[in-house]
């Protein structure tokens, strides 16, 4: 590997300092800051795609921290399905990033420009870190990065809702993060060790399975929280609705996918590497969760008024789909799972992307305002419809893809009422997004409603958008790049 | 699979002919309104010139074929022309040809979306003809069904409005189901979704309960398309409110793609045999049968002239289900060849229709008083494929009916011949007062001074409206004739037909 | 019976329950930090008991101190961090809470709520030029 | 209501934790899993390795270094979510109240805070410099130096304290820890290991206990910088002298 093997830690590294740097720079010239906030996610990019030519099939990455041996030191272990998350939260996180450096001016006031973008870098490099650690209590430490940046980037605009919703995110949020801790230490008192390859070997011989149960259920807690599981979603549809649009995207695109991540890999490669009837009870539990999830999700985004609102509800209805694929428990379920929070990143950011689009150009945020929206914003509404698609489970699309997997994984192991739960989710997926496109495009536009526009978002936001829907396409019609060795790993885990 | 199966471009070169008609219309100036629309016909007109140069080699017994992109082993995205593939697509292109020619003059807004769906769905549908498995065939469904939804609502009326909205309703419900009849063949299919000739279920694969859940599943996922009767609620709403090119196409082509998946699922996937042991073909024939009668019924009572052809489809596409039900030669051969016949004479009759509403503006048939000397031509046409779907010989709908009656002897049925000669006398029983208004009656011919309106020829309408009118009619006719020359439905059908039934 | 020789742990598992109960229940929304912040003592006293020896040293290797008699150093690394990462919630947490009772002049979750539903859907569609 | 159900869940809630604690291995138990599998290496090695007596101190700037690099940032992310939230204390106001402060205090008070916060810093640049020897550390040191500074303001008011620490001095310090880490991790990766590889593997063998020594000062000495900063920062920055403030009785 040479120096491949350093790639990951700078990967991560390097936004954190860029973070830290980046104050000295709106010191300096304010006016530079957004194309330098780029700097560090462009490294992180290129970084992340060079690693993934040189990376050993099925194999993972091993990366001893100080030269410390992993039980003993933290180790940060990559693997294919890791790295390529990494490299989602990177391409997400960069287009975002581009589409704030116009709009960000609508909703974030001048003074604290560069404070937006320090939380934005805190926020992807933690991502990134939370993705690659192999250490469960380094997990945690990556975990309340991200989720301090997340609540202060919800604040950020600064006006009463904003504080609300973040006040209301912080108060769900924080106990969250203490479960988790207290997992943390269940497990370690019951296995001694916090690296999680040496936790799943520990895991299966320890006779403490009270404890490792219980352990399981609050990091379920804990994480579920953070993904918006259905019971714990109350923070969600505020917070990704009041916050600046690009933050809702990484919110919704990236966060809730990072958080099942976690849960993912707490339960494939800590809990039932040796011992599944552990967790089993839980699992089936978090499933009729996750139904639940999907169609609250789906009702609730079909009675919304408000674009953004809706398109969070949507959010929490797919959290559902990523958890019916995890507890589905078969490889094709575990890598619809990954699957899908590759195309519900993508679409799901573009969505808000297009929503910001809407309020950069309009002020927009009612969904009954769009009416006709589709003669002055052709571009922004194409790319809407094709995000949606992507939403429904339309082919070509990637959503076509990840719903067979997810539909297919549920099936196989004789859960076809969730299989069942899962088309009627995305029965309501249509209802909800196809009103819009209906709206959009179908609709005359009320009186006056479009005439002071002339023009479509500029171009530097419009390009973030497309790249976005462009990937919704683009990983449907050649999702046999991608889904052969998702379905190794996902065996691999199993 | 048959004799020769050679990899071959032209299927996916056909299916992407039409996309030149969208890159046009992206890329053309606003003001080249006649250059964009020609060009258009001329992608379409392509296509159907690709798909007419496959016709020799299938006619020797050749497979083409063409994998598009692989997931994993069994779920691959195919194209595989066999004969009953390219069945459908040849008449498809046909039809969608004459229709984007009469589409010309007859769309006067919003053309540049009209035309470019047109083309999408023309691509889609001709992908659902090619496809070699049932993943292919159900991606490309799925995208023609949204693919049509903006033609069925292109006059943006309320009207139109409210069928748009009820046939998303249905397509979005049958999408689903089918997406879990797919899912479940899948599984207990042994990960085979290939159409195969014998059909590719067993019951050693799974149990009966099983197997009948993916059939009843498939049924009720293509059975709206194919508008059997209690999932055919969109499809008297969506024809009038749609225009004329659109309706042909619905009633011709599209409403055709859910029998043709029927038709898939009855002999490639499950196979002749495994029905008989089921026993589900009864469900089928029953259900046909009932919508044969009562969508005749339907039709009668309707005054709006669109609206009646539209109960008349539900009606006709039900003897393509009835056909392939009976499980006899004949029978299936007199379904399968029904495709197409019935898209000939639908098509006339839905373009004869568009004529007479944009030149009169008449859309009851009780205001079409006279008409036939007004539109002489477009009327005679009418009338033809009129007799032709009562099954007057020589038509194309006579030897669907003789076909069909010999099948249910085959199958030792007479009932079925009952069923026909109701339908027959009910086609009848509404076709006949349109004629009868049309040429027999005139405004003021109840008082004793009305004079007979003048017959007037070739002023009509433009050219691009009546030509494909008479193309079809002329079809209708000379196909019922020559039945067996190389090309039309007979050398082709016979020769899947003759495979499963030897 | 072991729950009773584990008394540290149950303290501290009684101690985070009081804290999730007034986070959930009070209404003051800085005692609801301040129960956050019982939940976070609770969890670092069940860290720091993890290590417990009976007649244990501090792990400081001078002196001649022998490792054997060391209480585990481990929890208590990993609360050093758990400490920092509350202090920075807090201090976060505390900053929304003055920027909160400027604007709205209250610290009763119940009125925050209220005004919630007072402002309605018309509010919300503006939330941006706040 | 509201209550009776939260009961109810906690009660719930603490007969599960309840239930796992009398199933968790005893208190102090030396078979327990946390006393016999990591930890005896640590106990045994870390003076060898990490040249540090201290084991916590070892355990947290060497190997478990990169969780406190997490953690510093931690504490960095929660200065940018209150300026963000808050935004950083400005000139203008601060000179605009300079003259009306509203905390009145004694002059014994005044006295005592300006003799003590000198010692109050030095003790704390002890704790932080001794931090690999005996309890303490860089975290430490840098609440203590906040907390000096708290007592400061709350005697003599943010304009007084504001000019002892400016907003000049605290900006390039506030990021000091992170920095210092990153550049203690590369240059391990320089000496020829991974990243925060204190013991560089190019040089010789006899050099590497300075190196180390040298390398823990200078991290402690940047967490202890920057974490005072950072505290320093936040305070001034949720006080806001003036009207609105409401004054304890």
């Amino acid at each position: 590997m040479g120096a491949y093997r350093h790639f990951p830690i700078f990967m991560i590294t390097i936004p954190l300092v860029g973070a830290v740097l980046l104050p000295f720079l709106g010191y300096l010239r304010q006016k530079w800051v957004p194309w330098a906030a780029a700097i560090p996610l462009v490294s992180s990019t290129i970084l992340g795609s060079l690693l993934m030519g040189r990376m050993p099939a099925g194999g993972y990455l091993s990366y001893h921290m100080g030269n410390w041996d992993p039980p003993f030191g933290i180790e940060i272990r990559v693997d294919y399905v890791g790295l390529f998350l990494m490299l989602i939260v990177c391409g997400i996180a960069l287009l975002a990033l581009f589409f704030s450096r116009l709009y960000i001016f609508k909703e974030v006031s001048g003074g604290r420009l560069t404070a937006y973008y320090v939380l934005f870098l805190l926020l992807s490099g933690a991502m990134l870190g939370f993705v690659a650690t192999g250490d469960i209590f380094n997990l945690f430490v990556f975990m309340e990065i991200l989720a301090l940046s997340s609540y202060a980037l919800v604040a950020i605009a600064g006006n009463r809702n904003a504080v609300r919703a973040a006040f209301k995110y912080l108060l769900m949020g924080a106990p969250s993060s203490i479960i988790v801790l207290l997992a943390i230490g269940f497990l370690y008192s019951a296995t001694g060790t916090l690296n999680m390859a040496d936790l799943s070997a520990r895991v299966a011989e320890s006779g403490y399975t009270e404890v490792l149960m219980v352990a399981f259920i609050l990091f379920v807690i804990g994480f579920g929280v953070k993904a918006a599981l259905f019971p714990l979603h109350m923070w969600l549809p505020d917070a990704h609705s009041i916050a600046p649009s690009p933050i809702s995207a990484i919110l919704s695109g990236l966060l809730v996918e990072v958080s099942a991540f976690a849960v993912l890999r707490i339960t494939f490669s800590v809990f039932t590497a040796g011992a599944t009837n552990l967790v089993g009870g839980t699992l089936d539990a978090v499933s009729v969760f996750a139904a639940a999830a999907v169609l609250y999700g789906g009702i609730m985004a079909i009675l919304q008024k408000d674009l953004k609102m809706m398109i969070a509800y949507s959010t929490i209805s797919h959290v559902g789909y990523i958890f019916l694929g995890i507890t589905a428990f078969t490889a094709e379920g575990v890598a619809g799972a990954m699957y899908h929070m590759l195309d519900h990143g993508l679409a799901k950011a573009c969505l808000f992307l297009c929503a910001g689009s809407f309020i950069y150009v309009k002020g927009y945020r009612r969904i009954e305002d769009l009416k006709g929206a589709w003669r002055q914003m052709p571009w922004t509404c194409f790319a809407f419809a094709l995000a949606s698609i992507s939403v429904i489970g339309i082919p070509p699309t990637a959503g076509f893809i990840s719903k067979w997997y997810l539909v297919y994984g549920n099936f196989s192991r004789d859960r076809w009422p969730y299989a069942l739960i899962l088309l009627l989710g995305s029965i309501l997926a249509a209802v909800y997004c196809l009103r819009v496109i209906y709206y959009m495009f179908f609709q005359p536009g009320k009186e006056g409603a479009w005439e002071t526009v002339s023009k479509d978002a500029p171009s530097s936001m419009l390009a973030p958008i497309w790249i976005l829907s462009a990937g919704t396409l683009f990983f449907g019609l050649f999702s046999s790049l991608l889904i052969p060795s998702l379905l190794r790993a996902a065996k691999f885990l199993l | 699979m048959p004799e020769k199966s050679t990899f071959s471009v032209i299927p996916l070169l056909a299916m992407l002919l039409p996309w030149i008609s969208l890159v046009v219309i992206l890329a053309m100036p606003k003001k080249s309104r006649r250059l964009r629309l020609w060009l258009c016909f001329l992608g379409s007109l392509a296509a159907f010139g690709v798909v007419l140069v496959m016709l020799p080699g299938i006619l020797d017994g050749n497979t083409y074929t063409i994998k598009l992109a692989g997931l994993v082993e069994g779920l691959e995205m195919r194209f595989t022309v066999d004969t009953l593939g390219y069945y459908f697509a040849l008449i498809l292109a046909f039809l969608w040809m004459l229709a984007t020619l009469y589409s010309i003059s007859y769309i006067d807004h919003k053309e540049n979306r009209f035309f470019a769906f047109m083309a999408l769905c023309e691509s889609f549908l001709l992908g659902c003809a090619f496809a070699a498995n049932m993943f292919t065939y159900f991606i490309f469904y799925e995208m023609m069904t949204f693919g049509s939804y903006p033609l069925i609502i292109h006059e943006e009326t309320t009207l139109a409005r409210r069928a748009g909205y009820k046939y998303l309703v249905y397509a979005v419900s049958a999408g689903t189901v089918l997406f879990f009849s797919v899912v479940a063949h899948y599984f207990w299919g042994g990960g085979n979704l290939g159409f195969q000739e014998y059909g590719v279920l067993s019951l050693e694969m799974a149990s009966r309960a099983a197997l009948m859940t993916i059939f009843f599943t498939y049924l009720a996922g293509f059975g709206v398309k194919a508008a059997i009767m209690p999932l055919h609620g969109w499809v008297p709403d969506a024809h009038p409110a749609a225009p004329s090119p659109a309706s042909a196409l619905l009633s011709g082509v599209i409403l055709k793609a859910g029998a043709f998946g029927i038709i898939r699922v009855v002999f490639n996937v499950f196979g002749v045999d495994l029905m008989r042991e089921l026993g589900v073909f009864i469900v089928l024939a029953v259900l046909a049968c009932i919508t044969i009668v009562v969508a005749s019924i339907f039709a009668l009572t309707q005054d709006n002239l669109k609206r009646r052809l539209a109960y008349s489809s539900i009606g006709q596409v039900s003897y393509i289900i009835l056909g392939v039900a009976m499980l006899t030669h004949d029978g299936a051969l007199g379904g399968v060849m029904h495709l197409t016949h019935h898209a000939l004479m639908k098509g006339c009759l839905f373009l004869c229709a568009g004529i007479i509403l944009v030149k009169t503006g008449k859309k009851n048939i009780s205001e079409m008083k006279g008409i036939g000397y007004k539109l002489p031509i477009t009327m005679i046409c009418f009338s033809a494929c009129a007799l032709a779907m009562m099954g007057t010989p020589p038509s194309v709908g006579f030897i669907t009916k003789w076909l069909l009656g010999n099948g249910s002897l085959e199958a030792g049925l007479p009932v079925y011949i009952v069923i026909l000669l109701t339908s027959a006398l009910l086609n009848a029983a509404y076709f006949l007062p349109i004629i009868y208004i049309a040429f027999f009656r005139w405004d003021g011919d109840e008082e004793e001074k009305g004079h007979r309106p003048k017959l007037v020829f070739g002023k009509e309408a433009d050219h691009k409206l009546v030509v494909p009118v008479v193309i079809l009619a002329v079809l209708v006719v000379i196909v019922g004739i020559w039945v067996t020359v190389p090309g039309f439905p007979y050398s082709l059908v016979s020769r899947v037909v003759n495979v499963i039934f030897p | 019976m072991r729950l009773f020789h584990n008394y540290h742990y149950v303290a501290a598992m009684l101690l985070f329950c009081i804290g999730l109960y007034t986070v959930i229940v009070r209404r003051n929304i800085i005692k609801k930090l301040i129960g956050l912040n019982i939940m976070e003592t609770a969890v670092f006293f069940f860290y720091i008991s993890l290590g417990y020896m009976d007649n244990g040293i501090a792990p400081i290797r001078v002196g001649g101190a022998q490792p054997g008699q060391m209480v585990n150093p481990i929890p208590q690394a990993l609360i050093l961090t758990g400490i920092v990462v509350a202090v920075s919630v807090t201090a976060l947490a505390l900053s929304l809470v003055i920027l909160l009772y400027r604007q709205y002049g209250t610290l009763d979750v119940d009125h925050l709520m209220r005004q919630e539903e007072d402002e309605g859907e018309g509010e919300k569609g503006k939330g941006a030029e706040g | 209501m509201k209550r009776v159900v939260s009961l109810l869940f906690l009660a719930a809630l603490a007969v599960l934790l309840l239930y796992v604690v009398a199933n968790m291995p005893p208190m102090g138990d030396p078979q327990s899993p946390t006393r016999t599998h990591v930890v005896p290496k640590y106990l045994e090695d870390a003076q060898e390795e990490t040249h540090a007596p201290n084991v916590i101190t070892g355990i947290i700037l060497n190997y478990r270094g990169y969780d406190t690099m997490g953690e510093v940032t931690v504490i960095f992310c929660a200065l940018a979510g209150v300026l963000a939230v808050l935004g950083r204390e400005k000139r203008g106001r601060i000179y605009a109240y300079a003259d009306r402060s509203r905390v009145k205090s004694s002059t014994i008070v005044k006295t005592m805070v300006r003799f003590t916060v000198p010692f109050i810093i030095l003790f704390s640049v002890y704790t932080i410099l001794h931090g690999e020897i005996s309890p303490g550390g860089g975290f430490q040191g840098g609440a203590i130096i906040g907390a000096s500074m708290i007592i400061f303001t709350t005697v003599f008011g943010l304009y007084e304290s504001s000019q002892r620490i400016p907003q000049k001095l605290r900006l390039p310090l506030e990021g000091s820890a992170v920095l210092t880490f990153f550049t203690v991790g590369v240059l391990g990766m320089v000496g020829g290991g991974n990243f925060l590889t204190y013991a560089w593997p190019h040089i010789a063998v006899s050099l590497q206990p300075a190196v180390v020594v040298w390398l823990t000062i200078l991290v402690e000495i940047g967490i202890g910088l920057g974490g005072a900063m950072v505290f320093i920062s936040i305070l001034f920055s949720m006080i806001r002298e003036g009207e609105e403030v409401a004054v304890v009785p």
